[in-house]
């Protein structure tokens, strides 16, 4: 009996995948679309790429918490484009942009306590306690916006507002720092924190975690306010770099967060998953998209080899859990 | 400098003159699920093939972000010229102004730009494409008769103009009852119809702001009466004009905007100057002259 | 029938658990299988019923080869399964969960509730159960669902019953009902395959006995012939002193006083006190409410009235975040459910409810948790390779240690432990009283709720009767009999 | 010991929800949209009405065995405008129209099979195999129809063809008929043969299932077989009506039926729910609909509402399992 447990867990795919598969799966990725496409490696190229992933990648890194507790949230899309909405208004009535901007990621902080509150004092599943609010926020934002963009000189003529999203610092695009300052925290938070294994815990057994002195309710509405501020700062991102605040902004984004953390070895069972594997995820996302495009391939099949290619990696990650 | 809104180096100067058959164009659609864009790249297309142009179409998907990073592809793909059917006149211009920093030309097709610098805007006029629904409308409806209103994808440009175009040009003169948003869709238009109906069962005219909602909504309206009104003009629809389905519908012609915007960009690699606005024709179509359209 | 079981082997993977195996058991006869957590009882039971693939070995059914290729197939040979683990859809009907994947069709091919009803009753009142067979199963407490599990297994004519840990969730009185079912389907030539970690029931019931340890058949005897120092020798491989350690009390001040708990419907007027040093017993029957007392006081369950006094200070416990800070620690029932995550590591188990007290400039000081993590595994002998391995991988009675340390590490001076050492085998039952005592002795107070009668009085210096939610005294130990205990127990006066 | 059990759960208003919640929600719809709007109670408006959501309510009733069993399908609505397609195809190409539904049909079972092939033996979570599948089936839409409608004078001049979606039988809409058709065999499917006894053993607790001798992979395929099923039979439904089959036909479908599974009183964790209720869910969202159509809500504030009547319901519905 005595180190029975030291060869106990036998070599799998699956473990390697979710140890260290993703970044293969990107490495061979990259490679792949190098040699299809030269242009792919250019440095503008990349620049791009990672401008492009970071809106994703903010989300992502929220929904990682989320769905480390087992929970989901499919209102990300709609709290960015309310927050948008809102910060570009507050442009438009001349608040400076920095205390727009703040405001913008604040207010979708709050929008995430909502959902939080919801599932953690109202005990609604958060898959339809988030798809209630998704369609709530929408509208609302319909309403706020009257289905107009929310767009005018104050915006685009406003450097500071437009540097948030468009702008570059030392040849590297804004948006890129701020993707790698909020990784670095989330990071922290997450594996470095009591917060993060607060986290872990809640969604490897809640009902063991609130005997061991978790505050589970607590916990669920700071993780769900986590995913809404972090969906506004994609938000104050998108709506900088198309200098507009539009109504069916983030239109269907959780699907693409969601994906990061999955194709990122996390299980949507909760308790298991690491927030490098979600940056990863959200690159091999971002690298599929510009790849494809490079490459000229049509948007009829690129859905097609996107969704081959979630399928595959999850495929290789057998240990998700119960069906 | 360190701190800027373009990126770090643009190399590569472009020439202002070069054969057809070395162009590369680019095309970022806003979707490629309407049979409208796809005329447009139908247009587009087949010129192109005549003159053994390249070109790279991209699908936004609708997605305004989609769009400006399919733009940036584009301009890493060195393109000669981008042809953008942009999602939102604004959130298309930083896109453009990328475009023009690397020094490759814009051409606007069907929406235009409300920023950056353009070659030149091909459009129908979509505010005038709602004002002649309105005109016909008014002229099938008595004055004061009540009409319906399918609306668009809340916060699309057409929506936004073509309804602004309409409710203008009828304010004092139809009776607008109600407006529904049906998203474009086809399948939304026969339920919301068929709803209007129930709550407005003696409306005289249903103005769509799309074929697809129309002829969703005309599966829903038994009256024959009843005058039904839309913009576009794709096949299905003129033949429900034909059909006597759809009263009138305000055609654009998609294909005829494509092969606009590509010999725009001819004309520029081959030095001439190009207008500012190129309009792509609308007309009024109905049964009577429908059969030179279809 | 009979099973003859030859040679059987079995490995996870690279994990050998039998390696060869010899068992049998014909009608009329009970025959116990004994063993520590994870010699593989539960395994064996699994490859006879199909539910497992051996890797070698071959069983025998009446001198036949026979293989099951599922668990319903060898039903319909009449082997039936109690399981260790509890088989019930909690939200399902009790009947739906008695008749699942057999249920009885009318000639329609649908489901004949009417006759499903009438057979289950009439098993059912084989073990004096009365119960709505409309309601959920997870309204029942462990123990009645329990012996919904037995009156599964009676009503398929099996001739051939696997008793798994039946009675680890059962009260003495319900045990007795057991055996009486027990001794009349011997009379009637059943064959009884009964695995327990209880002494005194094998001597009760069995016949023969089979002792299993490191993947071989250590011996088999007939149960007369033999006695339990033989068999705990078989089974740890070794001499064991004697079974419940001696108590030397050291009485200190009173750490935790409860004045008036009630809780509407549950319990009402739970007034208590345990002292540093003391070990106070908890007994009472299934129900009695032992369990949703101590989940009041750690603040699961809300209290609607009474005080509690922790260490001299009346203090307010709303959540178990409140009562750990009180220096309360509580190993729960369900170790599975509320006592581990299982997916965790060790490490992260231990710690978790000490974790506050690692953070450094906001951030966990790692190097302090594991030295903890690895200081409280030694100490309290956690059989694990190291402090990363998963603790759903440990045995039950290495859980149970490791549910332990969490709340030694996070410095428990009141340490609830509600049954701990249910499913636990001797060898580590033996630890488990070990380490009990080496807690007393540094002036923690334990509050021990068992329904092992024998454990009570064997292991306790003060005993609280519980009965349909209230406190019928407390007695000490030393004078205390099964006898005294169980009047209390039943609502009798001592 | 004796009958303790029956005094054990106490009232609870959420117990009273998921019984006989449903009905009462949709009764006090009915009467609020009735007061506000006489015209709703015309006969002829409760027919549209019933017809509107027969398609809704068929992928619902499939949807309620995936979620009865913890899972999610995600892709019916892809499988809806695919199955659609092939059948118009079918049709434009000579083949009679009745063997052409057959057919479609068909082909969305087995798109169904799929991805319970997936989820059973790729051991996938069905959200996010589901999610890829959904992605690959529109996908393959837009590529089979090149992104443009489906349709001609084959179809639109088929009495057999459009009866389907939009014949009349006795004065009743022929999709009515299928609807009640499907619910009634959903119904004894469910509630009266072993198929549903072992579907809700599954999502109850999936290993019990395996130990009692339920095949889980098998049931598994066949639920979601079923799903996609039901999702090509409202397809054909949906194609018939409009003549026309549209490429992006169903989009966000899987998020109504979803809706009227949980407004019917069925727990997304699985093991509890109703057929019943799930045809009353599916009644609601057509009420909520329509009844806001009737009253000439604008489509932002019916975002608004129907988000929070789908909270609403679930709140009270507090029994729902874990975050
Ligand atoms: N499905 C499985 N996969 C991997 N290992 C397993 C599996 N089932 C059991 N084991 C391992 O096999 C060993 C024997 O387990 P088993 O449940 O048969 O023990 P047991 O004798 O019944 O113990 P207990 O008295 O605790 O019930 C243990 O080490 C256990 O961890
Ligand atoms: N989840 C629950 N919901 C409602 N009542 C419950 C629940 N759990 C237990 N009860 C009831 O509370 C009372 C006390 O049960 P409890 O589990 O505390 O008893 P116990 O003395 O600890 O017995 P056991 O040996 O079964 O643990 C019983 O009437 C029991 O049926
Ligand atoms: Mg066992
Ligand atoms: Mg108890």
């Amino acid at each position: 009996m005595d180190n029975q447990t030291e060869t106990k867990r036998h070599f799998s795919f699956g473990d390697f995948y979710s140890k260290l598969g993703p970044l293969v799966a990107l490495i061979v990725l990259i490679v792949l679309v190098s040699i299809l496409n030269f242009s792919f490696l250019d440095p503008l190229n990349l620049l791009n790429l990672l401008r492009q992933v970071s809106i994703n990648a903010l989300i992502a890194f929220g929904m990682e918490f989320v769905i480390l507790t087992g929970g989901i949230d499919l209102s990300v899309g709609s709290i960015l484009a309310l927050s948008g909405a809102f910060t570009a208004q507050l442009v438009l009535m001349g608040v400076p942009s920095f205390i727009a901007f703040l405001i913008g990621m604040v207010t979708g902080g709050i929008f995430g306590a909502l959902n939080g509150v919801l599932i953690a004092y109202g005990k609604a599943a958060p898959f339809i306690a988030t798809l209630a609010t998704q369609t709530i926020f929408r509208g609302a934002t319909y309403v706020f916006t009257k289905g107009n963009p929310i767009t005018g000189a104050k915006m685009s003529n406003n450097f500071g507002f437009q540097f948030f999203g468009q702008g570059y610092l030392f040849g590297i695009p804004f948006p890129v720092y701020i993707m790698v300052l909020f990784y670095i925290l989330a990071f922290i938070l997450l594996h470095r924190t009591t917060f993060g294994r607060k986290t872990y815990a809640l969604g490897g057994n809640p009902r063991a975690a609130f005997v061991a002195g978790v505050k589970n309710n607590k916990m669920i509405i700071w993780i769900y306010t986590l995913a809404g501020f972090l969906s506004a700062v994609a938000g104050m991102i998108l709506t900088s770099r198309l200098a507009s605040a539009q109504p069916d902004a983030g239109v269907a984004y959780e699907m693409d967060a969601i994906a990061a953390v999955v194709l990122g070895g996390t299980s949507l069972a909760g308790g298991k998953g690491k927030m490098f594997g979600t940056l990863i995820g959200a690159l091999i996302i971002g690298v599929l998209n510009n790849g494809m495009n490079l490459l000229g391939i049509s948007s009829f099949y690129q859905q097609i080899v996107k969704g081959i290619v979630i399928l595959v990696a999850v495929l290789l990650d057998r240990k998700q859990a119960k069906a | 400098k360190a701190v800027s809104l373009t990126p770090p180096t643009f190399g590569g100067t472009h020439t202002t003159k070069k054969s057809k058959d070395k162009l590369k164009v680019g095309v970022s659609l806003s979707t490629l699920s309407n049979p409208f864009f796809i005329s447009v790249r139908n247009g587009i297309n087949d010129v192109a093939k005549q003159n053994g142009t390249k070109t790279e179409v991209f699908d936004a998907q609708n997605d305004s972000s989609k769009q400006s990073s399919d733009i940036e592809d584009l301009i890493q793909k060195k393109v000669d010229v981008i042809i953008i059917n942009p999602v939102d006149s604004d959130a298309i211009v930083p896109a453009v102004k990328d475009a023009n920093n690397a020094g490759i030309p814009v051409i606007a097709c069907d929406r235009g730009s409300n920023g950056g610098k353009l070659l030149t805007t091909v459009a129908s006029d979509n505010v005038k494409a709602g004002k002649m629904a309105a005109q016909y409308m008014m002229s099938k409806v008595p004055k004061g008769g009540q009409v319906a209103e399918l609306e668009g994808t809340p916060g699309a440009d057409a929506a936004i103009q073509r309804g602004k175009g309409f409710n203008t040009a009828a304010k004092n003169n139809l009776k607008i009852v109600t407006k529904q948003s049906a998203d474009f869709d086809r399948a939304k238009g026969l339920s919301v119809m068929e709803n209007i109906l129930q709550a407005h069962s003696s409306i005289q005219g249903v103005f769509a702001q799309n074929d697809e909602m129309a002829l969703g909504a005309v599966k829903a309206i038994n009256n024959p009466d009843l005058v039904v009104v839309s913009i576009d003009g794709e096949p299905q629809g003129l033949t429900a004009v034909k059909q006597g389905k759809i009263s009138g519908i305000i055609a654009q012609s998609p294909e005829v905007e494509g092969q606009l915007a590509i010999k725009a960009a001819y004309a520029h690699y081959q030095g001439k100057s190009v207008p500012k606005h190129t309009t792509s024709p609308i007309h009024l179509v109905t049964k009577e002259n429908v059969s030179k359209y279809k | 029938m009979e099973i003859d079981m030859q040679h059987i082997s079995k490995a996870f993977g690279p994990n050998v658990v039998l390696k060869d195996v010899n068992f049998s058991v014909k009608g009329g006869e009970v025959h116990a299988l004994m063993g520590e957590n994870g010699a593989g009882k539960s395994t064996m039971m699994n490859i006879l019923t199909g539910l497992l693939e051996p890797n070698g070995g071959s069983i025998k059914v009446d001198g036949k080869e026979t293989h099951f290729a599922s668990a319903l197939e060898a039903e319909q040979h009449g082997i039936s399964f109690i399981h260790q683990e509890m088989n019930n859809f909690g939200e399902m009907p009790i009947l739906d969960n008695m008749f699942l994947n057999k249920e009885i069709k009318t000639r329609f091919g649908f489901i004949d509730n009417v006759k499903m009803k009438a057979i289950a009753q009439k098993s059912l009142a084989k073990l004096d159960v009365k119960l709505d067979l409309n309601q959920p199963i997870g309204n029942l407490s462990v123990g009645q669902q329990q012996m919904i599990e037995i009156a599964k297994s009676l009503m398929t004519d099996a001739k051939i019953i696997i008793m798994d840990e039946p009675t680890a969730a059962l009260t003495e009185n319900e045990i007795g009902k057991l055996f009486d079912v027990i001794k009349s389907l011997k009379a009637q030539g059943v064959g009884i395959i009964y695995i327990s970690h209880r002494m005194e029931e094998l001597f009760e019931i069995s016949d023969r006995v089979t002792v299993m340890r490191d993947g071989l058949t250590i011996n088999t005897y007939n149960t007369k012939e033999t006695n339990v120092k033989q068999i705990v020798h078989d089974m740890v491989g070794r001499d064991m002193g004697d079974f419940y350690p001696d108590r030397h009390p050291k009485f200190g001040k009173v750490m935790l006083e409860t004045n008036k708990l009630t809780r509407e419907g549950v319990f009402k007027d739970i007034s208590f006190s345990v002292r540093s040093g003391e070990i106070l017993a908890f007994s009472g029957l299934m129900g009695a409410g032992r369990t949703e007392v101590m989940r009041a006081i750690f603040g699961i369950d809300k209290l609607d009235s009474g005080t509690i006094t922790v260490n001299g200070k009346q203090v307010k416990i709303s959540n178990p975040s409140d009562a750990i800070k009180d220096n309360i620690g509580f190993l729960t029932e369900d170790r599975k459910s509320e006592g581990l995550i299982l997916d965790d590591s060790i490490a992260d188990n231990i710690d978790l409810p000490s974790i506050e007290g690692f953070v450094k400039h906001g951030m966990i000081d790692r190097k302090a948790d594991r030295d903890f993590v690895n200081l409280l595994m030694k100490r309290l002998t956690v059989k694990a390779n190291s402090a990363e391995d998963e603790a759903g991988s440990l045995s039950g009675g290495n859980q149970q240690k490791v549910v332990l340390a969490k709340w030694v590490g996070s410095g428990s001076q009141v340490l609830i432990l509600d049954e701990p050492t249910r499913g636990v085998d001797v060898g580590a039952k033996r630890e488990i009283y070990d380490l009990m005592n080496e807690l007393t002795d540094r002036g923690t107070a334990i509050i021990m709720v068992s329904s092992d009668l024998d454990e009570v009085l064997g292991f306790s210096d003060n005993i609280a009767v519980l009965y349909e939610g209230k406190l019928m005294g407390v007695v000490p130990t030393a004078t205390a009999t099964q006898e005294s205990v169980m009047t209390l127990a039943t609502g009798g006066e001592n």
